[in-house]
């Protein structure tokens, strides 16, 4: 795989220490946890709508949900409960959102792909594909203008790398030297076509790179600890003033696209590769063999599996919104009105 | 007749219209392999095979110029936007290139072109997947703006859609897909511009679309029934062209007109039809013209708030008594 | 007062701003370095340099997207589209997202950033480069949007917008860019959502927007002086938030309502102003209700079609006295 | 310069033969002609409007249109009136429509910035810039659905490389292989921005190229033999079903970029060392260098000077167009209403 930094800031050879590695572990457990409950809850018909899972996918935003600052900006897909999560919202907020209820992070009014909590920089899950990369640099925009050093995370699909806003907010970026990072998950299907049926080059967004000035960076999306580095070198990059990045990272969705998809069009055999590269049950393995206790990583189990459980029960307790909040939040002010 | 659902009568179009014209094509994303999203489009990759039916990356401005250029070139192609909300991404290609060329070059382009796409509220999708879009399409002159309400209505006027050698925005209803109706057997096409007169009565004239045509049917059976108001209704089917003749002749003979609407109100196409018979028929109004719309909010996704903001038949109901009460 | 142009208004109006508040910043294509195409914005860049003021690529969605973003972390941008017909290449993220966001997000995102565009006919610039699209953005939820008649409205209105929390659509037309006018010294700030009434009479009420305005003022003189008949004056200024009261109290003292709209006529505004008059005060109009627009067909190009087509004074004239005669 | 061909249909290393010079030549020079009488008519008022004129880039126009097939495709921009003449559209029908007169391609409903002629095969000149890129695809996708092996030529300019649409027909036309050249003419300048200012990359369309697995093809495009041979290995390569290439032929414009634009934003020395490099003039020259006789360039540039004063008096005797046809051609059936 190809892996040149050359243009990035020093990578950070720094072994990964122990508190990080069993956070970067607990991230990707909570997102695992949230991601089956949550189909749980549409086989129960808690969710209605539609959803889309991370499971599978869940090293990549574990990693910047570790590697970020508090205050850095995430911008995420309709696939995007993974992403708001790590940043710290809650998952009574995420669940609750899903389910329509008045706890959930929007009380209701965005739903499942629009998942949004600005208090922890999860700045919107946007749901029609492309439309955020260009959002994204704005923030990073906003955060060089004023100084702050602050970086905006973006992340998005292999198939959106074939829409016109994906070209127009790399090259603005670049341009302008933004500090945002944008983060392709290859997950190899865009919906329930392979990605390489529909795009002239073989990797979606690596290849795209050099038409921005930028060096193609393409990082095993299953490994959370290179994601890790490759996060932190690229948040350092953006917070150094050089300017955007575009990682390339190769993963692999569990399920279906959405709700409604079996995924039948996956053959078999890449199916059963892709599980046994289960980016969870790797890191486990690993984290085993470097020495880590089973009782911490347990521990850690037990411990999401409570948060996920008690979750599961705050958001079921919790109503369903007043109807009058349908009428709220158009405007500033609070109201919806168009005409005195 | 033949029983069909809406999203089977989808396929039956475009199949009926494929069969029997080699230029017809159809292009979009996830439509061919796939059978679409909704499952609207499931068994013409087989039928055709994949030069007729072509799957696209997801680069919507680039798969609608290209119908464009297939039509200006001697194709009739049928383009997929899954949801209309999308239509957005690719609106200077529909509404600055299609609609505008053959009137630019004095008529030396022709473009028969179809859009279909998926529309609408009621699946909880949200603010970006949800929107009755009817209305940009309506605001552009060169653009013909359909949509059905009826399995048999989607294959007749898909069907008239194809041969029409305009382009035309199909706009099929996402909560209608499942909805079942008689289509005659055979080839079927039906004609762009005509409305129908659903339901005959004396006091109201109820102008309805897509999937607020059963609705206002069920509002008209509960006027009638619990009220003693008997309300025409008419489904106007085609916005561009519309059927001016049609709606004007019901609302002078009841004397009254209500549009009900899924768009947020602003500018909505009740709002031209309130302005043509506010001008046209102003003697022979007995009150004032009432529109039922979405109130002009983006969509919110929770269920209850989803019902609560979409006209209902209850909501029909009452603003219909309270108007003309 | 000082005289300006209604073209050096916009960029007296946004140095205003950016002098007083240092989160405004302005971008746009050939903005900074050149002063704008239209010479609108001469001066920013040498004034308030070169990070506040900042040429883009050809690059609209990134560019929205970037003001989109910007506004939702502490900035107040002026984004400039050049010309309001090139909304349709970024307007998923005009009408999507940024219209969406904060109603989406249940008020956690504040969206305080003014897209200002050149809008309209008369430059002999051909379908593609004058339409009048004020209603695009009036169709979409969570935008307000504004179309300044004078020099004086440019910088009042302007600066309104740039304080307002919400996105606001600034439709600055083309061929008033020449126009001169009297401006108040000092900070001028005026209010969204308040129309004006440029003119008092009794037998109908004009209600125009944009270039319309001085055509509808002159038309009413003529009406006054050639067939005694007189009419009020309303300059709508502001579609989002329409301020029905100004409209309905003139409407309802005349008993009629014109509407003079430079876009093609299928839901346009004054469709909208229609239909609430025909609701709200059917029981006060003396007088069918009557649109004076553009036809709907796309602009032509060469001078004289282009005049035959935009609403003229002399066809104002004989419309409303057709229609009320 | 970067003339790489290794994935074309392999070049035709014939010499151009004499009379395929001459037409060169006298291409190019009916495009000058025209346009200096179209700067000329500008000031005396008689155009209306804007125009965008091709002075100092003739010779692409010009290679292209000797090198295209009668039944290929055009598609240009609002800087069109080259593109669309090269085709073989009259003077007497472009001028006409600058002035807006009877006898113009579109009866002056079209303007300046919108010339077609589908009888010569120039399908229109698109004044959003970015739209006709898809179009032109899609113009080619007709071509190989039908059979006929005819290409599609798209023409657009530097500026053009950073918008959403160019990205999304690259990608397109690469994926389905399909018979189009996008022409990209480099004149350094988006409007009064030079193109180094807004772009990430030096050549603005060859170091997107492999963004599309497309080889990048720089040219001098004030070489109208360069071009021509560029042409034709580009259409062969259409024609022989092998997909899309883009090429970047190097320009500058001698004028401003619209009617309104003195261009006083480019460095004088900039401008001359240019204005040396007249394709025309150096054209002329190599002509004369090679023993073509000076009295058959002066043949040709006499009966050019000829044809442009004729089409001019033509235009100018034309009558305005008739009011009513503003009302027609919304519709195939020649009419405009919307409503019964
Ligand atoms: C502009 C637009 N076109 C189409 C869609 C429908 N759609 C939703 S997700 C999707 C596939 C996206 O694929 P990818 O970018 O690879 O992301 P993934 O779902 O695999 O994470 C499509 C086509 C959309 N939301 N927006
Ligand atoms: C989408 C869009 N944005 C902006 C414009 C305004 N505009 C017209 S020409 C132009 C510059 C184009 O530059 P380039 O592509 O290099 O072509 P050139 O004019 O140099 O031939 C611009 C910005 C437009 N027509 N369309
Ligand atoms: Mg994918
Ligand atoms: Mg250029």
């Amino acid at each position: 795989m190809n892996t040149k930094h050359s243009r990035m800031a020093s990578p950070p050879d720094v072994p990964i220490d122990p508190a990080t590695r069993l956070a970067l572990y607990r991230k990707m457990m909570e997102v695992r946890a949230l991601e089956k409950r949550a189909y749980d809850l549409f086989l129960q018909n808690l969710i209605k709508g539609t959803s889309h899972l991370a499971l599978g996918q869940e090293a990549i935003a574990a990693a910047f949900g570790v590697a970020m600052r508090e205050d850095d900006y995430t911008f995420c897909t309709y696939r995007g409960h993974a992403h708001t999560l790590v940043r710290g919202a809650s998952m009574t907020g995420v669940l609750g959102e899903l389910m329509g209820r008045e706890c959930g992070l929007m009380a209701g009014k965005g739903g499942s792909m629009h998942l949004t909590s600005v208090p922890h920089g999860a700045m919107g899950s946007y749901a029609i594909v492309g439309a955020h990369l260009p959002i994204a640099a704005g923030a990073a925009w906003s955060a060089q203008y004023r100084g702050t050093e602050q970086a905006a995370v973006c992340f998005f699909g292999d198939g959106t790398t074939n829409i016109g806003a994906f070209h127009e907010a790399l090259n603005f970026a670049a341009v302008w030297k933004l500090p945002v990072v944008f983060v392709c998950e290859n997950n190899l299907y865009m919906e329930y076509t392979p990605i390489g049926a529909v795009t002239a080059v073989e990797h979606p967004a690596a290849d795209r790179a050099s038409a921005y000035g930028l060096e193609p960076l393409i990082v095993d999306g299953n490994d959370v600890e290179a994601m890790f580095k490759v996060a932190q070198t690229t948040l350092a990059r953006a917070r150094a003033g050089q300017g955007p990045s575009l990682i390339e990272a190769k993963t692999y969705r569990h399920s279906g696209h959405s709700r409604a998809d079996p995924a039948k069009y996956r053959p078999a055999e890449e199916v059963a590769a892709w599980m046994r590269r289960d980016p969870i049950k790797l890191y486990r393995e690993k984290l085993l063999q470097q020495g880590v206790e089973e009782a911490a990583i347990s521990k850690i189990e037990a411990s999401v599996a409570a948060e996920v459980d008690q979750a599961t029960e705050a958001a079921k307790a919790s109503s369903v919104p007043e109807e009058s909040i349908a009428m709220t939040e158009v405007w500033a002010n609070g109201d919806w009105s168009w005409r005195n | 007749m033949a029983e069909l659902t809406y999203r089977d009568a989808v396929a039956a179009a475009i199949a009926q219209e494929m069969a029997r014209d080699p230029s017809v094509v159809f292009l979009g994303e996830d439509i061919a392999a796939a059978g679409g999203v909704f499952k609207a489009t499931v068994g013409l990759l087989d039928r055709f095979g994949p030069t007729r039916v072509r799957d696209t990356p997801i680069s919507e401005q680039a798969l609608i110029g290209a119908a464009m250029g297939a039509a200006m070139t001697g194709l009739k192609p049928i383009a997929e936007i899954m949801f209309s909300d999308f239509l957005a991404v690719c609106w200077d290609i529909i509404a600055n290139q299609i609609a505008k060329t053959r009137y630019m070059t004095n008529g030396q382009v022709t473009m028969p072109l179809v859009i279909r796409t998926a529309n609408g509220a009621g699946s909880r999708f949200g603010a970006q997947h949800s929107q009755s879009l009817e209305n940009w399409a309506m605001t552009v002159p060169g653009l013909k703006v359909v949509a059905p309400a009826t399995p048999a209505d989607v294959v007749g006027l898909m069907a008239a859609a194809v041969r029409d050698p305009d382009p035309v925005l199909f706009f099929e209803h996402k909560s209608l897909y499942a909805t079942k109706g008689p289509v005659p057997e055979g080839e079927w096409v039906d004609q762009l511009g005509k409305a129908k007169v659903l339901r005959i009565g004396d006091d109201v004239t109820i102008v309805a679309l897509a999937a607020m045509v059963p609705k206002a049917l069920a509002a008209a059976d509960r006027l009638a029934e619990q009220h003693g108001v008997t309300a025409t209704v008419v489904d106007v089917r085609s916005l561009v062209p519309l059927d001016t003749q049609t709606i004007l002749r019901e609302v002078a003979r009841t004397g009254r007109l209500v549009t009900v609407e899924e768009n947020p109100r602003l500018c909505g196409w009740g709002a031209e039809i309130a302005s043509i018979a506010s001008q046209e028929l102003f003697y022979d109004l007995d009150g004032p013209i009432l529109r039922v719309t979405t109130p002009h909010v983006p969509l919110p996704a929770a269920d209850n708030l989803e019902d609560h903001v979409i006209p209902s038949v209850e909501r029909i109901v009452r603003e219909v008594l309270q108007a003309y009460d």
